[in-house]
């Protein structure tokens, strides 16, 4: 398991083949990844940037506890997940999970139950600034299930 | 000792402050009971925890507790 | 679209990463990948080298088909395809899907769509060499749905 | 002109080249009718093409058609 959080722009793609040299490739055959952007538009309004706040200290217990029990429940996966903080522009990056494991039915169906556990359960809060200057909270995630 | 009262996004800027601290009684006995006596009727979709771990209304509290309330959460 | 076909192994994180140089991803908020890796077992049995036989011409009209299909189905997404063929070691790279969209269920029932068909559609056929010398064909891919 | 027929994977291994070509005849209509003349019955889970694309045993074939079969497909 491995969990971090960044204050600055991350690669996610530098991250996950990072994690990669440490894996042994030839027992985890299917590898799941998704990547969150921040979009410059939501709700038909225009985004120009975004302020993360999180709880530290439950924030990565959460997400620790997210993926344990991920692990506890497809028991050949690997994982690795990544969160955004503070001051975010559009297109960078605000969450990564990458799951490996022997066969792709676990891969699959264990990112996708990462990510939307994350998004309803650990506490980061979302504020938008638009275009015209406003600020706003998003109020809620939408079901992605 | 006391218990420590965090807010979180929209609800620490309606509130208007970050924390509050109270001192235990016998009525103080959950964490509805804290939002009751500090705030009044809970707002609906209110999230809590106790001690960073998601906590109810009627989750219990006891001294020396960290409690946090805060709006449905966003991340992802 | 983008379909590429790999007689030498290739870096799926560098594929993608080159991919959305050229993407507008402040309007991409969501993307999934699954890449899949040579393992060296299969059904319990110590797999030392694989051969990726496929039918040229063919291959390429059924992956951009299969691509094709999908983005008519998911109007709003960007896809990358790429596969292997020929000899192929364990860990190596098999086949990388990328799916980027505006929303994330869209970019996950895509990427996981196009996998499967492929799995099911494309005509490439496995030759795997086992340690003990001996070669055989898989006979058939499981179901992923 | 003629009809050519490719064979992949185990199927071409099995037969023991990996090519045939032949000239149209009024009897041979279809894929499955191609198969039947050059080996008999067709082997279950047999799969075919027709000029590149998925094609069934009662696909219709013409002259210059470029037939393959295979066995079930195994990459990803």
């Amino acid at each position: 398991m491995a969990v971090r959080l960044f204050d600055h722009p991350f690669d996610p793609w530098a991250l996950v083949r990072e994690r990669e040299r440490q894996l042994p490739l030839e027992r985890l055959g299917a590898c799941s990844v998704f990547a969150g952007r921040m979009r410059d538009f939501n709700e038909a309004e225009d985004i120009r940037a975004m302020f993360l706040e999180h709880y530290p200290g439950m924030t990565e217990r959460e997400l620790e506890r997210i993926v344990a029990e991920a692990e506890a429940r497809w028991p050949s996966i690997t994982c690795e997940v990544a969160h955004r903080v503070g001051a975010v522009e559009p297109s960078e990056t605000l969450v990564l999970v990458a799951v490996w494991s022997a066969h792709r039915v676990a891969a699959r169906d264990a990112c996708a139950e990462i990510l939307e556990r994350l998004k309803h359960e650990a506490p980061f809060w979302k504020r938008e600034r638009l275009t015209d200057g406003t600020e706003r909270w998003v109020e809620q995630n939408t079901p992605g299930h | 000792m006391t218990i420590t009262i965090q807010y979180f996004a929209r609800l620490r800027e309606d509130i208007g402050r970050d924390r509050d601290e109270i001192a235990p009684t016998e009525e103080l006995r959950t964490v509805g009971d804290l939002w009751q006596h500090l705030h009044g009727d809970p707002p609906t979709r209110l999230m809590a925890a106790v001690n960073q771990a998601h906590a109810r209304l009627d989750t219990p509290v006891r001294d020396g507790d960290e409690v946090a309330f805060f709006p449905p959460v966003t991340g992802g």
